[in-house]
């Protein structure tokens, strides 16, 4: 068992894959012998070969559209976008033929894939490296969605996705990369894709974030509990196809709940829960569901960005006024 | 340090071997026996009268809107017959004849094209994508089997169709520049039928050729007459060979003529004169092969006819199993399939969700009936 | 007065903006000499010459990119995508440039540009071309998204579109293209933009909708109506921004709302709206809300697209459970 | 029908007036005056300083990433001294000394950098496109521009910016297209600086020059040494004029160097030698410019430590103005402003609702201290 932060943590289990699976390969801009911008996919070059681990030239498109041809020929790629604001120049590829290819072919050939890319705001970082916009891959049918929030739940994810028969979008939290570190075993470790965690166990309210959004959530919960209130904590680590059943379960218990995400909060994420909560648990509900979420703009250029980002302060001021709503 | 022309690798040429008047030039013939050879007038046969009947089924409004073939059996039929049954196609929407010569199932095709998912079921033994249509994306599949075909040493290639529109779209320009920096045994072939829909040739871009556009990779590109199957065929293998051998990707652009409709939706008297269609006609790839193969004895009326029966059975008896087999495909739930390998909650419910509404329809229906 | 359909309804309103105002320019794939697949810029190119009516090369991403720097030059382009479905090639130009040029310069620079595409299944198309995705430019800060629902307010909604001094997205709902017609004014007219109108007054359910959906959805309040239901209807148009105070008013005075859209259910608009309507008027509830959308998959080849879209028996089949829920 | 060579204009050129030892080709020498000739230099040496101030001021902190010019003085001044005020830039993000030369104030640079999005304001005067970062997309933004242009019939061309890394990008490829077959007044200034990030120039795309990338679009391209002034000023003059003149786009590859990091996120260390950085640090482009100056006696110890003093100076009131200033932005609303013309209701309630959540935690705060 080591500490590792959550870039040493994906890049282990990329070793990890890429040793026990020889159609493992990794490809993206400067992810070879530069080992990632981010120094994430550090050393894979030097173990597995440029035959391996490909620098490609610069072009988001032929990246996911080559990572389509890899898959469909037999291998496992595993494909990066240097920032997810650059994967809408990949867009078309991963809607028009990653998502649909199983479908398409009837069977026949399928786009096993995982396209890999940091979003997220909070390193102080230039334009189209802080956006948030999971949705967009969440809502198209044919690809799965994943988001990490921790070393340990990144690499066991991360081994998931690249294992999964189908495309799997693997948002990565860049707040997260070395924000802080944790156990994670030596031995190859796996989580089931498409379930959620409770993080912390509570009765007044449920808090469901995910990402970076997680310990500001749980920050959040620590500071109500310093008030008495007892939040339940959920980590949907899965954005598509969403574990219904674990927030359906805490949110009868509770009967109020907040969503926290940084994507602007119009046709984001928190939304779609707060349909599916209604849909199915509307009479246990004692206050109107609530979301905390980024602003319906671009995060601003990095000396606002934190006033763009939900804080705790902000999740508990709405979770104060849940809580206060009459039932 | 004077001004100075440097001389990147820009030769571009051009081939055909038999022309309209039948006749070849033998120097640059490629090897085919006789069977080749009337194999291949019978692939475009084929291939003409399916997408005759395919236009007719649709007219009668029995199919939905697909793209004809006529005229560029040759450029289909010549590149795709230059091919092991091991490498791979990477189709758009128009390569019928190609795919035909593959051994897709025209039964298929027709359950396809007649709105059915199930018509794009692929053998297991049939290395060639699903028909698709976003145009110019498909070249980056090509460009990815043909990496994974090199990282596995295989020996197979991948040739990857596409129109002279296609040359547009950025992805083309990607997968032609990541398949030259990777050498990858792609061929990409280029069937220049001079429309794409309403826009002519020359308005899609300004090149000369599009065979040029190799050049900016400095990968080999060579124009051929796209109407003359044995151009098609032995460009195509040299490209092929090229590939196989490690020598990376090649461009061809095959100069045909798109002598229908763009699709059933569309209509070409807009947009184009009746006189270059008929300039056109004079060139079609059928005509000058029989020529050809008439002069060798190879072909004669009756041979011919006995083709034509040949063929006309064999769309019948497929049109005829597919209406038969489609009559069986009432499941609406079909639509759920395929789309994850595991089916996730949520679509099992939405699956159950269609069921209940259907059946509770198919009651109210039969108490109105009983009523 | 002229019975249009909305086809006729739309060509009249780019010949009226193209008249009045020579900033207007058409361009894309087929819209001059072929007056566009649908026919739709029909005459525009005889009218008003190509410069005005450019027939552009097969690169969406560059008709986008194009009608970015024209309008930033200061014109006032009107872009087509042949159908939403190969929009996703430009949706790097939309997000990354169009949705930020002014926010970018600072004001300086913008982009009033329109990038009209028709949506939706229901006409026997291929795959791709019944796709509805409206989601993804509802989600995106700095674009405004619109659906006309009939050749009326389609003339008179694109008209402010062109107008409007920032890039709107017009969805066309092809289904809707001459499936009717309607008397259109001669004289110019337009609808603001950012105002949802009830299309039928009800009390005791609100069915929203939009799009292709309306009539449907109105052929479900008729037959509620029969048994005795009065079901308010609203339009909504404008997708982004939602007009909330319609929306508002309408449930707050009947307590049960349904929300109809083809889009895939998961991560669609109508997500949204359940949220805003628990948000701002969860007492008033009587009801879970409901949505009545298509499924999480590819519309599926068009044998089955009927199947696949919904209709008015499952807007009944639904509107009849939230009335029979339990208040 | 022989197989035969077509030749489509697939002539690229290469030029370079001014060499290493500051000697220049006298043939080729475009007409500068001595006011223009120091004038470059000067522009070149205050992009050079600048530079440095904002890697030094990154490096304490006080900025956040930016990307250095250093190596690209002459590309950039060479081009873009040879428009008027009323053409077009569109610049990416490494074009500070184009920028700078076109009038972008420092303190606004400043400010940009250090996070606030205040500093992008462009004056009314100025028709540059805002800095930006996705690479090889905006050379659409020029050819659109262009095209306005062109319908307004107005007199003004674009140029384009962008390195070589976006030539791989697809809509680099659709934007040389659209231009060409719309004969846009625009250049394609490409700065092959060897790298994109960690990707060396030989394996971003495999062919020999970037500028016969034009073969593909039948557009005329031409090779220029770019750390040449003269060269790249010569070039861009004949490409702008051509532009002007209704003959369309040209694409102009910059042979150039970048001497620093990426951007400050970057370590070169891990993937180039300093042994390739100090061969080119001897083709720099300042020191041959100033050593063929100094041959005309337009330049000496004296006059440049005056230039350096004269910018020193701009640089550090423009740098303590940028400060001052930035002490004010502290209203976080700021963030909702220019997103659209007329902010829609529910962007209001965003900010209001920021301003109540700011107005709180500054109670708590105020509440926490008086304790
Ligand atoms: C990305 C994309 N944009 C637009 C279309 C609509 N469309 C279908 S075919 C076609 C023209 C294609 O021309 P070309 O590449 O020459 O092929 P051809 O149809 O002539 O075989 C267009 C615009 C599409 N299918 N995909
Ligand atoms: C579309 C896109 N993909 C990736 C990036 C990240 N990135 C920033 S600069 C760069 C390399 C650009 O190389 P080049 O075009 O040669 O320009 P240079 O930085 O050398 O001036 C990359 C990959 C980006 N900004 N935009
Ligand atoms: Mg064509
Ligand atoms: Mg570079």
């Amino acid at each position: 068992m080591a500490e590792l932060t959550m870039i040493e943590a994906l890049n282990k289990a990329l070793h990890e894959a890429m040793e026990a699976d020889d159609r493992v390969l990794v490809l993206g801009e400067d992810v070879g012998v530069d080992g990632g911008i981010f120094r994430l996919t550090q050393g894979l070059i030097e173990s597995f070969g440029e035959e391996r681990v490909i620098d490609t030239p610069l072009a988001e498109s032929a990246i996911a559209g080559m990572a389509i041809g890899l898959a469909i020929y037999g291998l496992r790629p595993v494909a990066e976008m240097q920032f997810s604001g650059f994967s809408y120049l990949a867009f078309n590829q991963l809607e028009a033929h990653a998502a649909r290819m199983r479908w398409r072919s009837q069977g026949r050939f399928s786009a096993p894939m995982v396209v890999r890319m940091p979003y997220g705001a909070g390193v102080r970082a230039l334009e189209h490296h802080s956006e948030s916009r999971e949705a967009y891959y969440a809502h198209t049918p044919g690809l799965k969605l994943v988001v990490p929030s921790g070393p340990r739940n990144a690499r066991a994810l991360l081994a998931s996705a690249i294992e999964d028969p189908d495309p799997v979008i693997f948002f990565e939290p860049k707040a997260l990369y070395r924000s802080f570190r944790e156990e994670v075993p030596d031995d190859p470790e796996s989580l089931a894709l498409g379930k959620a965690r409770v993080v912390r166990e509570g009765s007044d309210i449920t808090l469901i974030a995910y990402g970076a959004m997680l310990p500001r959530t749980i920050e959040a919960a620590d500071s109500l509990a310093s008030d008495g209130v007892e939040a339940e904590v959920i980590d949907l680590m899965t954005i598509s196809p969403i574990d219904d059943a674990t927030l359906e379960e805490s949110v009868r218990k509770c009967g109020r709940a907040i969503i926290v995400h940084e994507a602007p909060g119009s046709f984001g994420p928190a939304g779609e829960i707060i349909a599916r909560l209604v849909e199915t648990s509307f009479y246990h509900l004692e206050a109107p569901l609530r979301r905390v979420t980024g602003f319906d703009i671009h995060v601003p250029y990095f000396a606002r960005e934190q006033a763009y980002l939900p804080d705790a302060d902000r999740i508990v001021a709405v979770a104060r006024e849940t809580l206060d709503a009459r039932a | 340090m004077p001004r100075m022309t440097i001389k990147p690798n820009t030769q571009v040429d051009y081939l055909g071997i038999l022309d309209e008047a039948g006749e070849i030039d033998e120097d640059r013939m490629p090897e085919l026996d006789d069977e080749q050879l009337t194999g291949f007038y019978r692939a475009m046969l084929r291939a003409r009268r399916f997408d005759e009947r395919l236009l007719n089924l649709q007219r009668q409004g029995k199919l939905g809107t697909f793209a004809p073939v006529k005229g560029q059996e040759a450029a289909q039929i010549g590149s795709v017959a230059a091919l092991r049954d091991s490498d791979w196609v990477v189709p758009s929407y128009r390569e019928t004849a190609a795919l035909l010569w593959r051994g897709t199932p025209m039964q298929g095709l027709f359950t396809l094209l007649a709105g059915y998912n199930e018509g794009g079921q692929i053998a297991d033994t049939q290395n060639d994508l699903p028909q698709s249509i976003p145009v110019g994306t498909q070249p980056l599949h090509a460009m990815g089997i043909a990496h994974g075909i090199r990282y596995r040493a295989d020996d197979a290639v991948v040739v990857s169709y596409f129109g002279d529109g296609a040359t547009s779209q950025g992805d083309f320009h990607e997968a032609m520049n990541f398949a030259s920096v990777f050498r990858s045994p792609v061929v990409f072939l280029c069937q220049n039928n001079q429309w794409a829909i309403s826009v002519p040739r020359d308005r899609q871009t300004r090149s000369a050729t599009l065979a040029q556009k190799a050049l900016a990779y400095d990968m080999p590109g060579i124009q051929v007459d796209g109407n003359d199957v044995f151009a098609v065929y032995a460009a195509t293998c040299e490209a092929v060979e090229r590939a196989r051998d490690g020598g990376g990707p090649t461009l061809i652009e095959c100069v045909t003529y798109r002598l229908e409709v763009h699709t059933t939706a569309d209509d070409p008297t807009r947009y184009r004169d009746e006189e270059e269609v008929e300039k056109w006609e004079k060139r079609e790839p059928l005509l000058r092969l029989r020529r050809y193969l008439e002069s060798l004895d190879l072909l004669d009326e009756e041979k011919i006819e006995a083709l034509e029966n040949d063929i006309k059975q064999e769309i019948e008896e497929a049109w005829k199993a597919a209406s038969a087999d489609m009559e069986q495909l009432t499941d609406p739930g079909v639509m759920f399939d395929h789309l994850f390998a595991q089916e996730p909650p949520r679509l099992t419910e939405q699956r159950e969700a269609l069921q209940k509404w259907d059946a509770a329809k198919q009651r109210r229906r039969d108490d109105e009936e009983t009523q």
